[in-house]
């Protein structure tokens, strides 16, 4: 039934369609919406069967999501940004022991300088924990995604994290088809743990392992999470069997056909782009966008075929690996080995920093005379850190750059009078 | 949301767990860590074993005492009977007459105060007189026969155990009654002739023969006579020690061997008057002294050339000769004694070498008689005769089996060179029936090494409780000035059992499951009870903690061979 | 499209609003985003919130730039904030007082905009009035419905039910009723003219 | 003839009362690991180093768990000896259901593990947690106090041979004053681990106002068995710290492990007692006292404390200040013979066999 609903609270109703036993969570913004949305329901009675924990941190949420796991109870977490580095050391262990745990991540920058707003940044950071990380470029999809990534995750007996835009989308009023019970218990069947601590079955979980079968150990992860990109898909199509519309797989095409550039990016943004697009096509541009549901396991070969016969490849992505560039760039380029095809980093969003349709037009023009810099920071204040780079090379101590941008930007700095 | 419970069929999954596919690697199965054989890692192996306990090492009677107290702390008095009567026939009587040498090595003394073995033992003995058990042995019978000369504690014990391996015993006894020094030297108060009298009977009742009043003039004549193939001489020493103090009635001096004995074979008591002087400081002194007070003696004296600190009588007799009012002039020598009965002592004191020395004062002592208790000798008159005896210093002398010079002839108890008491003397007549029970068969008796002993070090105190001795009741010292009743009460059930379980089993398992327990890698294997444990080799890292730990000092640690 | 910017302070409703008006175009049946402005929303603190309206899918979520309409719930901003940046040439403007646009001070940064597209109504008071706590997020609403054509008053009252129930729910609904003719009223009588 | 007097009849088995076994104690009155069907929750071929205390503590504990469990328990482990020393692909000594995350969070797998069987209704099935003291008093602390906090319900034990023995012997917030270990060495004017540093787990512990917490020494196994027996009987957060000496971390010869875990009991630097709810309920009296000196003389890790001719008179007395500190607070030089169970060591109203 459509909703017009609150992101985070479609979210919530989602996961207590899909059954969870065990739900534990530490707030932190922009994840608050969904726990609190859960511990209502599950407060209310609307979710029975399932205990809602508060717990101490996020290492202790996840923690506790372990042991239920490990325990068979279908368990769901959620956190952001600085939670998600502080839970860090269980995020590589939950996947290390194969549980099957579902985790949102409420897309969050990371500091300092502190920072609430949007970006990628806390996810990127843990791609190479041995999740598979999904990105939902709408609220519907954030729903639907959470419905799937129970399914894969214990499919696959490995953790799923669902990445949505933190504010963008959490917190985004929007029309929103949350599924019936009925529908939800057809496509999710209970969970049936691969493993179990159980007296009646008894084994030791997580032992040591050293260099003799450590390698073999990670070989089979990966292997698993190549086996995820059939999966995801099958399961995107089950999903629309029941569900009756698309949602998930590895990767959205939007007028891809005859597109000489096409922009490749992740989540919410994808939207804006979209009708940047259309527009720009109205005046004959021969623009599309690719954005990635799947970025672990990373679509390398699907990613590929929808690149290869374009111009140019822009990847708009809100996250920097500082030092190199940009993160997902990084692994589209790789998929393009030998392609011939050009491939544009652009940074933007960092941090919340709207991303405009104006600029995004502008860049794109710029894009299709060929005239981008390989790696843009879109909207950049080119005259703020000018001044602070000025700044730095006249004196070694110059104070922190977030302040002195926050001085310039508040116009207090004497370099400008 | 009811639908819920029927879509979670629980039947499902719990089927799906039974084919779970692990993780490989992080996920192993229990108890696989069995594989993994720790015991290569050993320098040093432990091994149980088995350590002499101080009081048996102590017994003059080598009774094994922690046997028969392990057997009495699980209420197996019967059992406990039967363990002592493997040694000492007659367990009543020591437990009242033996000065229990286990005692004093006793290594509870440490700890507390020494176990009250003889009250136990005293418990168990009267036990067995009141449920009139009999010692089981099953030997077949050897068809020969050995001829005992005197039934006192020696003479019957060697009977008894003669008997046990299958011989046919005689004993020809002097005296009117058996018990010897049981009856003539130790006084009824502390050893009631009931007593005696049962535990002698109870191992005639064993199948042996007892001719009383029958005084052996010549022994290898006695034996062609009764075809006698060995004989054992125990005849004790029964002459009084004299020495010669001027006097002009020697009416007035008595013996206290002789004393003694006439209180038990006499008419009517002997009469020694309302003043009593007793002569010496051995037991015997005491005993004679103890004796007069209960005749009905005013004022009992003892008179005693030493100090205190050299009398030879045990503390605890002359404690109790005290509280019932006997009193001591020690350094004191006696020189005579008139018609009157006054009688002439000559003060003396200790010189520098600890010896009394006359000092040359003197002081009077009335008295109507003087009992002299200055020792026994051994009547040698007859032994005399027979042909590579050799007597020394009025003892005879046997080899290290026993034996006398005279092939087949051994001797045992007061009359060869030893201490004289009823307990040693049980103790010759043992060894003794081994030796002849050999010598009989054409071998020699060769005795089974001893265990090292178990020294105190070798005992964790920690898992003992601290628990005090149990005081034996006494009788009221009035009734013991007057009457003949034994002084010291028995201990009952509770009590006795109580104070079997003060023993400390010392270096020898009583399965207290220490180490079974204290084993970091399960490596001691429990056997069940009465199998004891043994340790499985494949696992233990020989960390020493059992040793340690092992209350008894019954493990040990010993290097391994490489 | 039909793109609104509410503008406030912490603690007024701000966000709220927005949802409203989404709520109201999706009861009929239209597409409708509402979004605040993020961050850590502190009583006192301006406020600004969007929603956009659309028969299709919205897919974009940049901030609003150029709106079609301006709801300002506090006048007081006037002096901190333009409040009025990217207003469309033929937006609406829809201000929260006692006082009228010239005696706010803003008449001028209005007069780009057809007539009969900015108005003042006094939302607090009316609040005060029908529930006696001062929200005026609801009630703007009404007179935003009056004003902009953009919903039927129906609708808004249905999105006001489905969020507040009960007494203050009425209250608000009441409150929102009495914007609503309020603004129809001047647009009625300036036709007769 | 004099009747047998209370107290004797309260030791009525002098020669073993405190031994593990015995034969003459009445069944039920015996210890789990003097039971011939004990479950030995940590089987042979661990690897554990000769004469480990906490080899041993795990032992003593998990198989008392399993017998009033009926063997229906799930173990989490922190990093550190324990659980390498158990767990070493591809072997395990464990013979329970058991399962090892990290080193700082094994309290929120417990609680986890927990709410998962409270959802699944297996109310029968119990929790128990375990770490060493890093675990537990440094890197866990705070999910620890997250789990007793919220009571769930797990009974969470502490091995404590006070330093992380397995990274190689660092101090640890258990390490006690003038201890040698790796990051505080006998060296300058203040040799060895600082005074005034560390912190009491149990005390916090039972600032949660949780229904159980107890200390325990595997030098006395009847008290550390009727403890752990005596949490099972509660549900919510419980909390047992197990002192569990390390013959490499404190340089001590193999085979006195035990003595010292007696040691340190009977020299009052580690009290036994008991909490329900936050209050004392219950302190073992010391049955021999000795003086500190004897407790820390066989340790290497305290060698400079006696070092030839220069012994450290000072700072021991202060070790001895300490201890007295403790007798005073617990009252361990007590006399209550007549409440005192001979069997279990423990004060009768506090006994599981009255």
């Amino acid at each position: 039934m459509f909703e017009q609903i609150e992101g985070s609270n479609a979210v919530a109703k989602c996961i207590a369609l899909s059954r969870p036993e065990v739900i534990c969570a530490y707030p932190i913004s922009p994840q608050t919406h969904i726990v609190e949305g859960c511990g209502k329901l599950v407060k209310s009675g609307k979710l029975k069967n399932c205990e809602f924990i508060n717990v101490e941190s996020e290492f202790g949420a996840l923690s506790v999501a372990i042991g239920s796991s490990a325990t068979g109870a279908r368990t769901y977490t959620a956190t952001a940004s600085q939670g998600l580095l502080f839970m860090a050391e269980a995020v590589y262990n939950a996947s290390g022991l194969g549980l099957p745990i579902v985790m949102t991540i409420g897309n969050r920058a990371i500091g300092a300088p502190i920072n609430i707003w949007n970006d990628h940044t806390d996810s990127m950071s843990m791609r190479d924990a041995g999740w598979l990380q999904l990105f939902a470029e709408t609220n519907q999809e954030a729903a639907d995604l959470h419905i799937q990534a129970f399914k894969i995750a214990e499919r696959l007996s490995m953790p799923v994290m669902v990445c949505m835009d933190g504010f963008i989308l959490t917190h985004a009023y929007d029309r929103v088809d949350i599924p019936s019970q009925e529908k939800v218990d057809a496509f999710l069947p209970p969970f049936k743990p691969r493993q179990i601590l159980d007296p009646a079955n008894p084994y030791s979980i997580g032992a040591m392992v050293g260099p003799e079968a450590f390698l073999e150990v990670r070989y089979l992860a990966h292997e698993k999470q190549q086996r995820a990109l059939k999966i995801i898909p099958e399961i995107a199509k089950e999903f629309k069997g029941v569900f009756g519309r698309d949602s998930g797989g590895l990767t959205r095409n939007y007028k891809l056909e005859d597109a000489e550039t096409i922009v490749v990016t992740l989540g919410s943004v994808a939207g804006t782009i979209k009708d940047v697009v259309d527009r720009m096509r109205e005046k004959g541009k021969k623009i599309g966008v690719l954005s990635i549901c799947s970025f672990r396991p990373f679509p390398k070969l699907e990613i590929r075929k929808a690149l290869e016969n374009s111009k140019r490849v822009i990847v708009l992505e809100k996250s920097l690996a500082v030092g190199f560039g940009g993160v997902v760039a990084n692994n589209v380029m790789m998929s393009m080995q030998g392609t011939g095809v050009h491939v544009y980093t652009v940074v933007a969003g960092l941090g919340g920093r709207p991303i405009t349709q104006p600029s995004l037009e502008k860049m794109l023009q710029v894009a299709e005379n060929d005239k981008l810099d390989d790696l843009t920071f879109l909207d950049l204040e080119r005259e703020v850190v000018e001044r602070e780079l000025k700044r730095e090379r006249a004196s070694e101590k110059s104070g922190p750059i977030a302040e002195n941008i926050l001085r310039d930007i508040a116009g207090l700095d004497e370099a400008k009078r | 949301m009811e639908e819920k419970e029927k879509l979670t069929p629980k039947k499902d999954i719990e089927k799906d767990l039974k084919n779970i596919k692990k993780p490989f690697a992080i996920t192993l199965d229990v108890g696989s860590s069995l594989a993994n054989e720790t015991g290569s890692w050993r320098t040093e192996r432990p091994v149980y074993l088995d350590r002499l306990p101080p009081c048996n090492n102590a017994c003059p009677a080598g009774e094994n005492i922690q046997a028969w107290l392990y057997l009495a702390e699980e209420k197996d008095y019967e059992g406990a009977f039967q363990e002592i009567m493997k040694n000492n026939p007659m367990p009543a009587t020591h437990g009242r007459a033996c000065y229990h040498p286990c005692e004093t090595a006793c290594n509870r003394k440490d700890v507390d105060t020494a176990v009250n073995i003889h009250a136990v033992e005293r418990f168990i003995g009267d036990q067995a007189i009141e449920h009139r058990w009999i010692p089981k042995h099953d030997a077949k019978p050897s068809n020969k026969t050995v001829l005992i000369i005197g039934a006192g504690p020696s003479g019957l014990s060697a009977a008894y155990h003669l008997t046990r391996s299958g011989h046919k015993v005689t004993i020809y006894e002097a005296g009117p009654v058996a018990g010897g020094m049981m009856s003539f030297g130790i006084p009824a108060y502390r050893l009631p002739r009931n007593i005696i009298e049962a535990e002698v009977k109870r191992i005639l009742d064993t199948g042996i023969e007892l001719k009383l009043n029958h005084k052996v003039e010549n022994i290898e004549h006695e034996m062609k006579a009764g075809k006698f193939d060995a004989c054992f001489l125990a005849i004790g020493a029964h002459l009084a020690k004299r020495i010669d103090i001027p006097t002009p009635d020697t009416s007035k001096i008595l013996d206290a061997a002789g004393v003694l004995r006439e209180m038990e074979t006499g008419k009517n008591p002997p009469k020694l008057g309302r003043r009593v002087v007793v002569y010496g400081g051995g037991d015997t002194a005491v005993d004679v002294a103890r004796t007069a007070k209960r005749l009905g003696a005013e004022e009992t004296i003892i008179v005693y050339r030493s100090g205190p600190g050299q009398m030879k009588a045990h503390d605890f007799e002359v404690r109790e000769a005290l509280e019932e009012g006997v009193k001591l002039n020690w350094l004191s020598t006696i020189k005579e004694m008139d018609a009157s009965g006054s009688i002439k002592v000559e003060k003396m004191e200790l010189g520098d070498d600890g010896y009394p020395k006359p000092t040359g004062k003197f002081e009077t002592i009335e008295a109507d008689s003087m009992v002299l208790a200055l020792g026994q000798n051994v009547d040698t008159s007859f032994i005399k005769k027979i042909p590579g005896i050799k007597i020394a210093d009025n003892v005879v002398e046997v080899n290290s089996s026993m034996m006398t010079g005279y092939p087949g002839l051994f001797a045992g108890g007061d009359m060869v060179p030893s201490e004289r008491t009823i307990t040693v003397a049980v103790g010759h007549g043992k060894k003794a029936a081994r030796e002849i029970d050999a010598w009989l068969s054409g071998k020699t008796y060769k005795p089974l090494p001893k265990h090292e002993l178990a020294s105190f070090d070798k005992l964790n105190k920690w898992y003992y409780t601290d628990a005090p001795i149990t005081v034996q009741p006494q009788l009221q010292t009035v009734r013991r000035q007057t009457t003949f009743e034994e002084v010291l009460g028995g201990l009952d059930g509770s009590n006795a059992l109580y104070e079997a379980r003060r023993c400390l089993s010392c270096g020898n398992c009583f399965e207290c499951d220490n180490c079974y327990g204290v084993c970091p890698d399960n490596a001691v294997i429990k056997l069940g009870p009465g199998k004891r444990f043994k340790f499985n080799y494949d696992y233990c890292k020989g960390c020493g903690v059992c040793v340690k730990e092992c209350p008894c000092g019954a493990i040990k640690m010993e290097p391994e061979e490489i | 499209m039909f793109q609104t910017r509410i503008h406030g302070r912490g603690g007024q409703g701000v966000v709220t609003a927005a949802e409203l008006l989404s709520v109201a175009a999706f009861i009929e049946g239209r597409h409708a985003q509402a979004f605040p402005s993020f961050g850590s929303e502190r009583t006192g603190a301006p406020v600004v919130s969007y929603c956009r309206i659309d028969d299709k899918e919205v897919r974009t979520r940049e901030p609003i730039l150029e709106p079609d309409a301006l709801i300002i719930q506090d006048p007081t901003l006037f002096n901190s904030l333009d409040v009025f940046q990217g207003l469309k040439s033929d937006g609406y403007v829809l201000v929260n007082s006692n006082k009228n646009l010239e005696e706010l001070g803003v008449a001028d940064a209005v007069k780009e905009i057809p007539d009969k597209h900015a108005y003042c109504v006094p939302a607090t008071e009316i609040a005060m009035k029908h529930m006696g706590r001062p929200m005026p997020n609801a009630v703007l609403l009404g007179g935003f419905a009056a004003m902009s054509g953009q919903l039927a008053f129906k609708s808004v009252e249905k999105a006001i039910q489905s969020k507040f129930s009960g007494k203050i729910g009425d209250g608000n609904i009441a409150a929102a009723l009495a914007a609503f003719d309020i603004i129809k009223k001047i647009t009625t009588t300036e036709k007769k003219e | 003839m004099n009747k047998l007097d209370n107290k004797q009849r309260v030791k009525f088995y002098q020669k073993g009362t405190f031994t593990v076994g015995n034969r003459l104690v009445d069944k039920k009155a015996r210890s789990v690991q003097a039971s011939m069907e004990r479950s030995n929750a940590i089987t042979s071929g661990h690897r554990a180093c000769q004469g480990c205390g906490e080899a041993l503590g795990a032992r003593y504990a998990m198989d008392t768990v399993m017998r009033v469990t009926n063997g229906k328990a799930i173990a989490c482990n922190a990093t550190g000896c324990l659980e390498v020393f158990t767990t070493p692909y591809p072997e395990t000594s464990w013979q329970l259901p058991w399962i090892h995350s990290l080193f700082g969070n094994t309290p929120a797998v417990a609680t986890g593990i927990a709410a998962a069987l409270r959802v699944k209704g297996k109310k029968d099935v119990r929790v128990i947690a375990q770490g060493g003291d890093g675990g537990t008093t440094d890197i866990g602390f705070g999910c620890l106090s997250g789990m007793f906090e919220r009571n769930d319900d797990v009974l969470y034990i502490c091995y404590d041979n006070e330093a992380y023995m397995n990274t190689g012997v660092q101090r640890s917030s258990a390490t006690p004053p003038t201890a040698r270990t790796a990051t505080t060495m006998p060296l300058g004017d203040a040799p060895g681990n600082v005074f005034g540093t560390g912190k009491s787990m149990p005390l916090i512990a039972m600032a949660h106002n949780i229904p159980y917490v107890a200390t325990a020494s595997v030098s006395n196994l009847h008290d550390l068995e009727t403890k752990v027996e005596k949490a099972m009987t509660y549900r919510g957060a419980r909390y047992i710290h197990i002192y569990v000496p390390c013959p490499l971390g404190w340089g001590h010869a193999s085979d006195i492990t035990i003595q010292l875990a007696r040691l340190v009991v009977d020299c009052a630097l580690f009290p036994l007692f008991e909490a329900e709810h936050g209050v004392v309920t219950g302190s073992i009296p010391i049955r021999k006292r000795v003086p500190v000196e004897e407790y820390l003389r066989p340790q290497r890790r305290f060698a400079h404390l006696f070092k030839k001719g220069a012994i450290d008179t000072p700072r021991i007395a202060k070790i001895q200040k300490m201890a007295d500190a403790n007798i005073k607070r617990f009252n361990l030089l007590r006399k209550e013979v007549e409440a005192f169970d001979g069997v279990t060591g423990l004060s009768l109203k506090d006994s599981k066999y009255t």
